[in-house]
């Protein structure tokens, strides 16, 4: 059983730490959590909102309806309250009862508590736990947890202030039916976090991103383990100095990431093509929102897909990843080193704003640091001179760092085997036959889509962040007597053709991205592994949910 | 030197007579004046005429794209603060395209060298202006003539306490020579603008012109002193003053930040690199 | 007013007590003041907070990508040089990504007036530093304190002999509305840094640490006199002037330019757009 | 019958115009002219060469071998002659006579003749002239028009030299069989001309273009035009800056254009998507040469097609158009305005080093100023309010511009029809429908690929440049008895794949492309339009010859 609550109001009025905070109460009761948030392009105002669905086992899509709706000024809850479900209770902060609401005083509450009204969060927790027919415990433990390196007169002000919002709403305990807790892990992480941990702990050294949302928590979250991990986080002055920044980082031996959305990314595509030409492992961290141009900040979507494929002129090898789910969030990133450090060319890192604001709990990801192989050469053979880009049978050449016993020379010109420029024709087509060659290494580490439960006449095709709702989607469809399951791809490019195609032959395919034509699907079609499809598109900037798809499906 | 890669045998792009060829010989002298161990030099320029220069040279060679030398030169200081990063590459380079990286870069204070040769034209691209033009300056597309004030490097660089700041010219050799080895012992970000005669594209800025005007600062110039550098960033006309202008107090970059003060972020990964 | 569209009727996303309130005030009193057709007022921004401004306003509105509202408005004013072209961005968006073009629209000397709401912050993307954040401003980001040095831009617009450089703030409504009203009068380009609270981000720099230290230029301060423009635009800590910094003596680039002194360029196309 | 002669030396040895002096006589003569140009990234030295072919009949394609080589050093001559046809004609600037070559002097030549070394190109030419078996007169006159501003002197000097060159390769006159003149154009243009004029011609006032090889020869044309045409154009302090300027021109009421190369327009991703998001109408001037990164700065490729249909973060419609020669160099740069307007959308004109060096012999093109239509709103309804982003059954909505009865008002932004920001998902839905439905609309206009000379068993698929190489080697193959024919695709995106797939159904075909993945025959598949071919690849720089096809489609 699962259940769906949802916190709303203005920017600036705390939605999001209220969210935080059910989000950790719940995951260390052992209750399954996934948490998703809504939130406008502005600091102040407006109407946010954060949605904490627990369940008694894992989750993979957030809920449409609300089963308690939690409004922090009476503006969300009337924007809100179309979205209960039926049976659903709402709690407006106000001192004005009398409506189909409790009325909750917050702020009022944590003053009765001895503290500030930005307390009030605490007392609306409390009650929110007891409308669920929960204890106070786990709230208790997570707010001590929080405050403690406040001293202990915060805490025992947040304390009272959750207990006062608890006996608020005395006479409604388990008014809203809840999960009992199922032992699912305690620990929550978010998306960003997952990613961060996975760059920090794959041996990242230098992060250098101009902000944007929604790539910046990541930045974020790598600014506050730079001292743990050792790294140098640095704020870019343009988007363009990135890639480029980074390819110096690389070409010293030190891995390096940026992060951005869209149009960031754009201003990238030309240091792109340098890392390709200069085989150079860089990677971006790409989350995308709704384009084109400035767009939706703050929603999602899979838009960027077809750009970031072919982003950056001329031919040269690139590999897309685009992880589903937290796990695979931290696998990828540090996979994502791997790749670029093996082949000596650019990854892109794709995920959006759905998935780096997701919170769910999921086992403790490995945090200690356990570095990738930079596949650096070893020493060149005597009397033999060094050259960078000597053309081998797999495409990738000795990678030598400078400072050693040979010199390196890159240049981004069209160059021969030892780096220096050349306008030779057969020196062209030499060392672009050995870059290109790394495609089919590459294609060879590609990473098997997910088919789940099991192959069936007609596939959910999906990749990146819409894994968890279209599998919960076809488990909805499944339920209902539909041959159908769900194919993800976690590794969208390159795509060997061939190699896919029997995977679609013969079965129907719906084609589920968040943009509007199917930029995956014609990817596979471009690559010839993939005819017909039809599409089940999302741009409204909101994520999928596994209802939405039922719903589409079936009409 | 087993697997070393002899850059000097390329043969250069070069017009005869151009002013680049003085300034890679000012370099050779000075990098060997000071002993510099070639095998931690890395020489990074963009594209152009003067970003030819680090494949004449003996030297590590990042040639990355046009306007983005310093950006990457940036990136392998931080991964590697050992290294000695040396930017050649020109003004349409580091003032035009790469104009926002440098004022950043600077803001910084990075412990990155950069030789800008200042040919005042867009050389390898057959004669545009360049942000360094001089007004009234003729060309295929400025074909009334450049009507915006020349970009004024040495002075931002001063606004911005940037370690070192100086000027010079591809016409006086040896002075060229003493300001790039004062560059490469200062700590934090070093500009020097080197004034470079394009023998085919630029007609008016001349050897005869340059040497016409260069001038040493006085002897009780004081680079210490903001405003007396400020005034001597801003002269420009019948006499243009080289030398030392300005020396900044700030820390480099690299010994301020509390990461990158430690050791060598590339050490995580290698302590002696093939 | 047939087909008009009512901008200011359009709800306003800035937190409460935001010092944007002050500058849209001011400058909504300057364009009343000067009388201007709002008609031919085109109000350019990137993005940001400050850069929703143009949308609270009574003008046509250009509020393109962050960093980029320069040459947009250059553009524009290019297309046709009859209209008011006003920048109303922010210090990142104007500073940082956009700091290219700011150096190049100034060298270019174009009849665009820029009024950048300089809040020393990144607010829309809550609270990153900016390139004017003071030295030790710490954030999410910056979790060590800014290292870099405060970029300059008033400095450097001297450096480039700008037509009209001045300073004011949000905490001083009436002399920020004279300022607005001088850029406006200005032919060339106008640069106004507008110091800005903002409540939400930056508690360094708020209402009272403004108010405690901006002074108005003294009575004998010469804007037309390089020297003690540079001066004044290079200070900054407990006193920070406020006023006209500067008066470049150079002609506007549409006034300059052959083809642009002449007719409106949109002329060729349509006398009277709809 | 054709003579192909190659002007060959180092770069500033005056190939160039040698061979431009060359080409202007032959084409004064009623010969036809195909004339190439070979050069290197460098300002004085290495090899550079220039073809100029002559024909009886209207030539398509540069020839492999040289029937007549004029070396201006030895160096030049020793790298050539392995290009020396079967009784080719070897004539080398030297004073040393003795080897399989004609010497001639040249400087000695003009400096005899009273002149600099300057001219020593008009005593080359003298004996050019001589050795084809063609009279001094049309040289003659082209001199005295070349140099009639610099004064009788300089004519007289420059006459002479010829006139030496000429007497001093007496004894082989007619050496080299060559065509008849056979009442060709006297108008040579050059690609850059032919597009710069026919910008000109339909408006546009305002360029703004960083420098960047193979395009400024575009830039330096419309430059030269700038005063004649009333346009400004001013160089960008960088590519990003220039599709932002353009945005603001557009929308100001200008129309505006800028020209550049595979890594500058890497760099206008992100103002391509913004010009998509505001609808406003720019055109960029892509001319292509190898990449990745630097690449090869002053060779041609086909190598950015595929970024450049997918370039720009986000979806929006974009039109990418791709002339196959001169003519149509004039006439789609024209369309691109057209069309761009008719939108409000971007278009990429596509074309390369190889076409804007071209130079050949067509009729006069129009040069009078021929305004496309704006298709500005007239008058909004009044009471009306107007509404720049009208949501309209074609997804055109009326463009007003600023100084009129109603403000206009833009924002990159997600905005709502009149312009300003909104983030309410259904608004975003309907704007985003809005703006691609103009690809319905733009489909409509699609312009039907050339099929020479009549459908066939076989089809070489080619796009762009490649349209003069690929005509004349289907006349080499059928010549041969083959059942060959060409489509050529001069409007590359967007594509209808249901409408061109009967083109290709039950054929054989050939992607000639100057890449090395077939990016135009992958977007043909990616429509749906093409599911088998086979790929005749070139990537070394150079560009195809029909003689190169024919070999490599015989093999
Ligand atoms: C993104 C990009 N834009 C433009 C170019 C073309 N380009 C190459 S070098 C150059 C200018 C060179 O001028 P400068 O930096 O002053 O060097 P110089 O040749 O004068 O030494 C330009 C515009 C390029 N390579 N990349
Ligand atoms: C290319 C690009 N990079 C980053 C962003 C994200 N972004 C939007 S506004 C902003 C900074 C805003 O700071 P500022 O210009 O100072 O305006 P303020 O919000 O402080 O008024 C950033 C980084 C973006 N929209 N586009
Ligand atoms: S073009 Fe000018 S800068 Fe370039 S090599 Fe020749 S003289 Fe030197
Ligand atoms: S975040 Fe700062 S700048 Fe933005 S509206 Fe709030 S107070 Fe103003
Ligand atoms: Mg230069
Ligand atoms: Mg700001």
């Amino acid at each position: 059983m699962t259940t769906n609550i949802r916190i709303c109001g203005a920017a600036g009025q705390g939605v999001q730490s209220f969210g935080d905070l059910l989000a950790r109460t719940f995951a260390s009761m052992g209750l399954h959590v996934f948490a998703t948030q809504s939130y406008l392009s502005r600091i102040r105002g407006g109407i946010n909102s954060y949605d904490v669905r627990i369940g008694s086992e894992e989750l993979f899509s957030s809920a449409r309806k609300t089963d308690l709706l939690v409004a922090l000024n009476r503006e969300s809850m009337e924007q809100e309250k179309a979205n209960l479900a039926l049976n659903g209770v709402m709690i407006l902060n106000t001192a004005e009862s009398g409506g189909n609401y409790l009325a909750l005083q917050m702020d009022k509450l944590a003053q009765a508590a001895g503290g500030t009204a930005r307390m009030a969060n605490s007392a609306g927790a409390g009650a929110v736990v007891s409308v669920l027919g929960y204890d106070l415990d786990a709230l208790h433990k997570c707010l001590t947890e929080e405050f403690s390196k406040k001293g202990r007169d915060i805490v025992e002000q947040n304390l009272d202030a959750a207990s006062r919002g608890y006996r608020a709403v005395a006479g409604h305990e388990g008014l809203v039916r809840a999960p009992k807790p199922a032992g699912a892990p305690s620990t929550l992480y978010d998306g960003s976090t997952a990613i961060a941990i996975g760059a920090a702990t794959a041996g990242v050294k230098i992060v250098f991103s101009y902000p944007m949302t929604p790539s910046s928590g990541v930045l974020t979250a790598l600014a506050g383990l730079s001292h743990k991990y050792g790294m140098v986080v640095e704020q870019a002055e343009d988007e363009i100095a990135a890639p480029n920044l980074l390819c110096g980082a690389a070409f010293a031996g030190v891995p390096a990431m940026t992060t951005t959305s869209g149009g960031g990314f754009a201003l990238m595509a030309e240091g792109l093509s340098l890392a390709g030409m200069l085989e150079l492992p860089i990677v971006i961290f790409l989350s995308m929102r709704p384009g084109p141009a400035t767009g939706m900040p703050t929603r999602t979507a899979q838009g960027d897909l077809a750009f970031a494929a072919h982003a950056g002129h001329g031919e040269f090898p690139k590999i897309i990843l685009a992880p589903g789910d937290l796990r695979q969030a931290f696998d990828l990133t540090r996979h994502a080193f791997e790749l670029a450090h093996k082949f000596q060319t650019p990854v892109i890192l794709v995920a959006d704003q759905f998935l780096t604001d997701l919170q769910k709990n999921i086992p403790a990801l490995p945090d200690a640091p356990d570095y990738i192989n930079l596949h650096l050469a070893k020493k060149s053979a005597p009397g033999k001179a060094y050259e960078r880009y000597l053309v081998t049978d797999n495409g990738v050449s000795p990678r030598a760092v400078p400072g050693g016993d040979s010199y390196v020379v890159s240049a981004s010109d069209m160059h021969a085997e030892g780096g220096h420029l050349s306008e030779d024709f057969n020196v062209q087509i030499a060392l672009q036959d050995k870059r290109m060659r790394k495609i089919t290494g590459i294609l060879n580490e590609f990473i098997k889509p997910e088919i789940y439960p099991e192959p069936a006449g007609e596939i959910l095709l999906c990749w990146g962040s819409t894994y968890g709702p279209c599998r919960a989607a076809v488990n909805l469809l499944r339920a209902r007597g539909r041959d159908v399951c769900m194919v993800h791809f976690p590794m969208v490019w390159p795509l060997d053709g061939a190699a896919l195609a029997p995977l679609f032959e013969g079965r129907r395919v719906i084609a589920v991205e968040g943009n509007g034509t199917g930029q995956f699907a014609l990817l596979l079609r471009q690559a010839g592994a993939l005819r017909e499809f039809s599409l089940l598109p999302r741009y409204d900037g909101l994520p999928f949910t596994a209802e939405f798809i039922e719903t589409e499906v079936l009409s | 030197m087993s697997g070393a890669n002899e850059n000097s045998a390329i043969e250069t792009a070069w017009c005869p007579g151009c002013g680049n060829f003085h300034i890679l010989e000012a370099l050779e002298h000075a990098l060997d004046t000071l002993g510099t161990d070639r095998r931690r030099l890395v020489l990074v320029s963009g594209i152009g005429q003067a970003a030819k220069l680090p494949h004449y040279a003996k030297a590590n060679v990042f040639n990355g794209l046009h306007g983005r030398a310093l950006p990457a030169a940036t990136g392998i200081k931080m991964a590697n603060k050992k290294l000695l990063v040396l930017i050649t590459s020109g003004d349409g380079d580091m003032y035009g395209e790469g104009g926002n990286h440098l004022v950043h870069a600077m803001r910084r204070n990075i412990g990155v060298k950069a030789f800008v040769h200042n040919n005042q034209v867009y050389g390898l691209t057959k004669g545009q202006a360049s942000p360094t033009s001089e007004p009234g300056f003729v060309t295929k597309v400025q074909v009334d003539g450049v009507l915006s004030a020349p970009f004024n490097p040495l002075a931002l660089a001063v606004t911005l306490g940037v370690s070192f700041v100086a000027r010079s010219s591809a016409v006086i050799p040896d002075h060229l020579q003493t300001m790039m080895q004062e560059a490469i012992r200062a700590k934090g970000f070093a500009l020097l603008d080197i004034l470079q005669p394009c023998v085919t594209f630029n007609k008016v800025n001349t050897y005869k012109w340059y040497r016409d005007r260069v001038k040493e600062l006085p002897k009780n110039h004081d680079p210490r002193d903001r405003d007396q550098a400020l005034a001597a960033a801003m002269t420009w006309g019948d006499e243009i003053p080289v030398g030392v202008i300005y020396r900044g107090a700030r820390p480099a970059f690299e010994d301020a930040h509390p990461i990158l003060s430690g050791a060598p972020l590339v050490n995580a990964f290698t302590q002696t690199p093939p």
